[in-house]
């Protein structure tokens, strides 16, 4: 995918040239105050470079939607520093940097499919010619081409998924923020949606941040595996993955595979008792 | 005792203070009635009420019922404790208002709810249209409770009783030298107020007629008290209120304002005041409130028998 | 907490506005009064300020601006007047008196929760029979919509003249009217209440083969409750507006109508006002006290409020 | 006593009808549908109609329909002035301007949550205060005609209407507004594009609650003080003359003219908010 | 859990001696008519044992729940015939043959856990006493005994889970059936609620029919899995299970497991294009 992009964009990208895209320092977080307090997120010290596939993986609560939306400057951090292509995540968003994906599709019910694409371009007041030509290219690109004059809930659970990656990559940001995207869907579909995010993700080389619940599914996608526990939020353990880049759907039945997975499984067992 | 239910034209107050006095005087009970006064107010026609059979005799003015006799419901006037009209227009003087013909291309409040015939006739009289506002027409508002639209100039005239609203007027501070008046009295267009009707049919029955015959003395005989004692009355007519709205100062110069109507009847309907009502009613311009003498509108059985 | 900082906010600068809006609305009055105790006023004549607009006569007599809050019978009342009128016509008079307005406000609860036992009961059951009755449903629905278009103010008369042919006076006049009113939200919320539970829990109860009566008892009923008491709230306040029209054509002998109405009648704006806002407060009274009931109610059936 | 019996058999058959189309095979359809109300209606009409004779019920008590449908047909051109003025002048204007201030006045208060906090309790209250109350002042304040008449239907309309839009510009999801957050987008954006969508469902609730406010408000208001014209003044006027066919035919006016009205909100609705669950289901 | 059982149950559990618990002999079932009629069941044919753990899998729309929904009676087939305990499904539900647990706990909200659980209790008319007993029994198989007196939010998704199979357990129906029990949980959640399950099964010996999404949860549950494939729904597959009734949760890592998902995974695929 190479679009043009905007110059502010731009400037954002050649920042991230310079440092890594993501870099948190003794990051905290704490909700509210006094007894009732949560400690959602603490000393999170992390780095994530430009076209990493980095998931986040832990016990539900466990702060993994707090870090990502940190990053996305929709909760503000309490204590340490965060940078987002080396500015605050507030400029970073200012400069719409990155597009968030959220678990639910989320897309307008009153709007059909390419109109809730559009939505973001509107906003960011791309010309209609830029914006149908757009449109037309990332539901190419999620495979969803035709099914731009039909309503949400004219479509399956998985078609509004890829709508919704759609609507998160039509404006040009390097920077890819998924939280639980796939955790409605069935995994026969999941699969499906795995691979074809892998390719997108090979073909355009954005940086992911991607949050799950399934073991397989971060094996599966990740460059780098950030295995958190909860009460407080921390990060247990970070696992390179040694998966080649190029990874077609059985890889999964190799054992490379499954001892990375065996790995995240014994973090992740080791990080929590269960409920 | 034998049970009457009364039904009032309207609130209570002391236009009704004969009612009034011979319940709490015991009047009634002195002929065996156990008597139940029903007050009128808005929105509640008496006719119809006695038509439902929500009582037994009602206080109504005789173009209401004569209107009502027209439209089948047989009310017959059995008694006419009311020998005068009490109504009038009631205008500002500076508007320039000074004789009947000076009302056309004015604003004015009427009553409606049954209460607008004697208006009607008496602008059919004058050949001035209440279509609407013009050399030849008048504008009227559908008056509601009260003398606001006066007050606050939104008609030039409105109308009034001689022993309510106009009181009300003169207590918003208003100098009775402001106000110009046209009673229907003096207009010769007066129609005959405040009358006991019952249903005809009722008349047939001997039992019935009896009881109304004691009804009519003992009511007379209130009325003949309050007359006397008009502040004793308006007192129980207070005491009888209970809304709690009434003041004392407004029912007693009611009390003496109605007292100058009634103090020409003994009760008997006088036949003479019948034929005006109903030559007034009859000939109200193009849209006549009756269109036809009424037959047997009124009987002397029971004033005679109730008063001789 | 703060709810009630941001209320009494709100409150003050309506207030403000409200002695605000008195001197235009007022000041013809005090004008008319002036002129006719002799005191020079500008325009001189009630014809010519008839014309004049309000605030160019504030403009040219400032010296009465401060009359227009403590007018006899005033357009608008001054906020002060109605709270000193209030005041005396609930804590300063004897509850049994006739000009206590609690006395009269107890007289229109007493029909208004009379009127809302049987509102509330037929709508109940009205909605019992449209969910459990295609019939019911598709016949008495449309019609149950089209009742409420029908300005019942104008029935109010003649339903009580029909109630009084065959013999029914007193309470249950007033209570008829407000049952009217009150039917309708009821039917609305309970029938959706009812129909709130999905297919999954119906078919729970299937499976346990349970038969119509303990669906309805264990399954619809207490699913319906927060649908029932976000009705009844609307469903209250609607009756007791049913009492107050209900006690015009009654005589408006007593009750807090009938207050409105002599008010209205005599032109004691300052008694409209209070009664008016009796009126207003019962309602909260009633609507607060339904939401402490369902609070408990539901607190105690587990169900979160 | 003949006609009573009939009475209750023409019920027992209406009934009958009923239940065998609203259970048959074709229940669902869209004719069954609109057929089932109406034989209901006329059912009833049938019945009162036989009682009125059958028990000879005054004709100043209650009128039989066909003596209603009589009048009716006879005074078609009063009817329609009174409804010109009452529906189209009061009850239409007042809920025009009543509405849409509403709505501009939700739009303001939803900037912020101090005012909304205050005066979402402050306007419940308000509502409450019984018409036949503010219906008197308001005549006093803006005159017998029709101007009156839409302020009080103004005063009515007003806060549910304000209720619903606030409730629903609240309506976004946490979610949705994050992703407006996301866009960085401006507040008139994030308005447009996504608060005012997702609160239309709550908006038409207000408009099509309003409707039938309006029209009773209209009507009632003419009770106290009007011009010689409108259907209040009408109704009033013609019970004081016992002229109940006329009454009763200015209530089918009044059941009429709401019905249309509310079935126009209702099919705007459902053109305007197709996207909704509760429209998708029907 | 040795409870008594009705009697009903009793003559339904002799039947199950005879031969198979479920039989579906050329099972079929339309949607509607016409044009917009759905084959949601074409030609099932399906023999379940007393005592096996059979998973449904298949992707969305395949008509696994369908059949689930025939065999409670909820639905009615169109065409073949079904026996339930040698009974039609009607009666079998008449008898209360099954427990059956939706995907979501759905719990009511105004019932306590033990109040959840007593439900099918009240409706069948069990006397007080049998039923606090066997609230308690039921409560300690489920690892809730003590949560009784709370209120379903009151607990996490999982423990809300475990109630409502409590649920299904009160009354001794000998048949379970679940669809998608777990769709809503966290793998570790779930991982562990598997194991339960397992466990249950093992001691009471029921049937299980059971309907999931995941690969490794059929395999690591069944001993027999129903591979469905959609348009027209239809089985695909039907794959025995090799793995020893005890099965420990790192089973999973063994070589046998893995094959087995394997052709699992590869029934699925043949089975159906994606969406
Ligand atoms: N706005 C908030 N106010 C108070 N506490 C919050 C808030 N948002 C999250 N929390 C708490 O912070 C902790 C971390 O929450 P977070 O949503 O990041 O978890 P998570 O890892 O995404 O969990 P899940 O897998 O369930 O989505 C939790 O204990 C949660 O209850
Ligand atoms: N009541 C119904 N009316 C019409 N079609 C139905 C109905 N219930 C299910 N279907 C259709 O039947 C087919 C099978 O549905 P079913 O719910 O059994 O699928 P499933 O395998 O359980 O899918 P999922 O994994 O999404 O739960 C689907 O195409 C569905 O749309
Ligand atoms: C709506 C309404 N209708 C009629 C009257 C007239 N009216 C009937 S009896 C009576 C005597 C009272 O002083 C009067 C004036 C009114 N005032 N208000
Ligand atoms: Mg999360
Ligand atoms: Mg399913």
């Amino acid at each position: 995918m190479n679009m043009q992009m905007t110059s502010q964009v731009d400037s954002a990208s050649d920042a991230a040239q310079a440092g890594p895209v993501i870099e948190a320092r003794d990051l905290n977080l704490v909700f509210g105050s006094g007894e009732t307090s949560v400690h959602a997120l603490k000393d999170i010290n992390l780095n994530i470079n430009k076209g990493e596939f980095v998931s986040f993986i832990g016990p539900s609560g466990c702060g993994k939607t707090t870090f990502l939306r940190c990053v996305a400057a929709l909760e503000t951090p309490t204590g340490g520093s965060l940078s987002v292509n080396g500015m605050t995540p507030e400029q970073a968003r200012q400069s719409r940097a990155y597009g968030y994906v959220f678990q639910a599709a989320g897309l307008y019910p009153w709007r059909t499919i390419a109109k809730n694409i559009k939505l973001p371009l509107e906003i960011m007041g791309y010309s209609r010619a830029e914006q149908d030509q757009r449109v037309a290219e990332v539901l190419e690109l999620v495979e969803l081409a035709g099914f731009g004059g039909k309503f949400p809930w004219q479509l399956s659970g998985g078609m509004q998924q890829r709508a919704s990656i759609a609507r998160a990559l039509a404006f040009d940001a390097d920077l890819l923020l998924m939280d639980e995207p796939f955790g409605a869907l069935d995994e026969i579909v999941r699969d499906h949606l795995n691979e074809q995010l892998l390719k997108l993700w090979a073909r355009t080389n954005k940086t992911i941040g991607f949050v799950t619940h399934s073991i397989p599914e971060a094996v599966y996608l990740s460059t780098k595996i950030v295995v958190m526990s909860p009460r407080p939020g921390r990060i247990h353990e970070v696992i390179e993955s040694t998966l080649p880049r190029e990874r077609p759907l059985d890889i999964r039945d190799t054992p490379e595979f499954i001892e990375i997975a065996h790995r995240v499984r014994e973090g992740l067992r080791a990080g929590h008792g269960h409920d | 005792a034998d049970e009457v239910k009364l039904q009032l034209k309207w609130v209570t107050q002391a236009q009704f203070a004969g009612y009034y006095v011979a319940l709490d005087k015991g009047f009634y009970g002195e002929e065996d009635l156990d008597v139940t006064i029903l007050p009128g107010g808005p929105d509640i026609a008496p006719t119809q009420v006695i038509a439902g059979g929500g009582a037994d005799v009602t206080v109504e003015w005789m173009p209401a019922a004569l209107a009502a006799r027209e439209k089948g419901l047989p009310l017959v006037n059995i008694a006419q404790p009311f020998k005068s009209s009490g109504m009038m227009l009631t205008c500002w003087k500076d508007t320039g208002i000074s004789e009947p013909a000076d009302l056309a291309d004015r604003t004015l409040g009427v009553w409606f709810f049954g209460n607008e015939f004697p208006f009607m006739s008496w602008m059919g009289k004058l050949g001035i249209s209440t279509e609407g506002k013009g050399p030849e027409g008048v504008e009227v508002l559908k008056q509601g409770f009260n003398v606001d639209p006066l007050l606050q100039r939104q008609a030039d005239c409105i109308s009034t009783m001689t022993y309510n609203e106009y009181w009300q007027v003169i207590d918003a501070g208003v100098a009775e030298d402001e106000l110009v008046t046209f009673k229907y009295e003096d207009q010769g267009v007066a129609t005959l107020e405040d009358g006991l009707y019952v249903l005809e049919e009722n008349l047939e029955d001997p039992e019935f007629v009896g009881k109304m015959e004691r009804f009519v003395r003992a009511s007379m005989k209130g009325w003949k008290y309050a007359e006397e004692n008009p502040d004793e009355a308006a007192d129980i007519v207070l005491d009888n209120d209970a809304s709690g709205a009434q003041t004392e100062v407004h029912q007693k110069r009611m009390m003496r304002e109605v007292a100058k109507l009634t103090s020409g009847s003994n009760g008997a309907l006088d036949a003479a005041d019948y034929e005006r009502t109903v030559e007034t009613l009859l000939t109200g311009g193009s849209d006549p409130v009756i269109t036809k003498t009424p037959e047997g509108a009124w009987t002397h059985a029971i004033s005679d028998a109730a008063l001789n | 907490m703060k709810t009630v900082v941001a209320v009494l906010t709100v409150v003050a600068a309506i207030v403000g506005l409200w002695y605000l809006a008195c001197v235009p609305m007022n000041i013809k009055g005090v004008l008319d009064a002036a002129e006719r105790a002799g005191e020079q006023v500008e325009p001189a004549t009630a014809r010519e300020r008839r014309e004049a607009s309000a605030l160019g006569l504030v403009a040219q007599n400032s010296f009465a601006i401060d009359r227009v809050w403590s007018v006899d019978r005033p357009r608008l009342p001054a906020p002060h007047q109605v709270v000193v009128e209030l005041w005396q016509t609930t804590v300063m008079k004897k509850i049994t008196s006739k000009r206590s307005l609690i006395y009269h406000a107890q007289v229109t609860l007493s029909a208004t929760l009379l009127g809302f036992a049987i509102g509330t009961g037929l709508g109940i059951l009205l909605a019992v029979g449209i969910v459990h009755s295609r019939v019911m449903d598709m016949s008495v629905m449309p019609w149950a919509i089209v009742s409420q278009t029908i300005p019942i103010i104008a029935l109010a008369p003649m339903i009580i003249v029909v109630l009084y042919s065959i013999g029914v006076q007193g309470l249950l006049p007033k209570a008829i009217i407000a049952a009217y009113l009150s039917f309708f939200p009821v039917v609305v919320g309970m029938v959706k209440g009812l129909r709130s539970p999905d297919h999954m829990q119906l078919d729970l109860m299937k499976t346990y083969f349970a038969s119509g009566n303990q669906v309805f008892w264990k399954l619809r009923l207490p699913s319906s409750m927060p649908y029932l008491f976000t009705s009844l709230k609307i469903g209250i306040a609607a009756s007791l507006v049913g009492a107050i029209v209900g006690e015009l054509p009654t005589g408006a002998v007593a009750g807090l109508g009938a207050r409105l109405l002599a008010g209205s009648y005599y032109g004691q704006t300052v008694q409209i006002w209070s009664a008016l806002f009796a009126a207003a407060i019962l309602a909260a009274l009633l609507v607060a006290l339904l939401g402490l009931i369902e609070r408990v109610l539901l607190g105690r059936m587990g169900v979160k409020a | 006593m003949e006609l009573v019996f009939l009475a209750f058999l023409v019920w027992c058959a209406g009934w009958w009808i009923n239940a065998r189309l609203a259970n048959g095979p074709r229940a669902d359809t869209r004719a069954v549908g609109l057929l089932v109300p109406v034989i209901f209606g006329l059912t009833i009409l049938l019945v009162w109609e036989l009682l009125v004779r059958g028990l000879d019920v005054p004709l100043v008590i209650l009128p039989a329909p066909t003596l209603i449908a009589v009048r009716f047909a006879d005074s078609l051109s009063i009817l329609w002035q009174d409804f010109a003025q009452t529906i189209l002048k009061g009850a239409l204007g007042g809920y025009v301007i009543g509405c849409s201030a509403a709505f501009v006045t939700a739009i303001l208060v939803d900037r912020s949550d101090f005012l909304r906090r205050g005066l979402l309790p402050v306007g419940n209250f308000v509502a409450a205060l019984p018409i036949v109350g503010t219906a008197p002042i308001l005549v006093m304040w803006f005159g017998f005609d029709w101007h009156s008449k839409a302020a009080v239907v103004v005063v009515m309309v007003f806060f549910p209407m304000l209720v619903n839009t606030v409730a629903g510009l609240r309506e976004a999801s946490e979610m949705q507004r994050d992703l407006m957050h996301t866009y960085a987008a401006s507040y008139w954006q994030s308005l447009l594009k996504l608060r005012l969508p997702a609160a239309l469902p709550f908006v038409f609730n207000g408009l099509k609650i309003s409707t039938t406010l309006a029209l009773v408000g209209a009507i009632v208001a003419e009770f106290f003080g009007s011009p010689t014209v409108g259907m209040g003044f009408r109704i009033s006027t013609s019970v004081g003359q016992l002229a109940l066919d006329m009454v009763w035919a200015e209530i089918v006016v009044a059941a009429l003219a709401g019905s249309l009205f509310y079935g126009l909100i209702a099919a705007l609705e459902k053109a305007l908010t197709f996207w909704h669950p509760s429209q998708r289901g029907a």
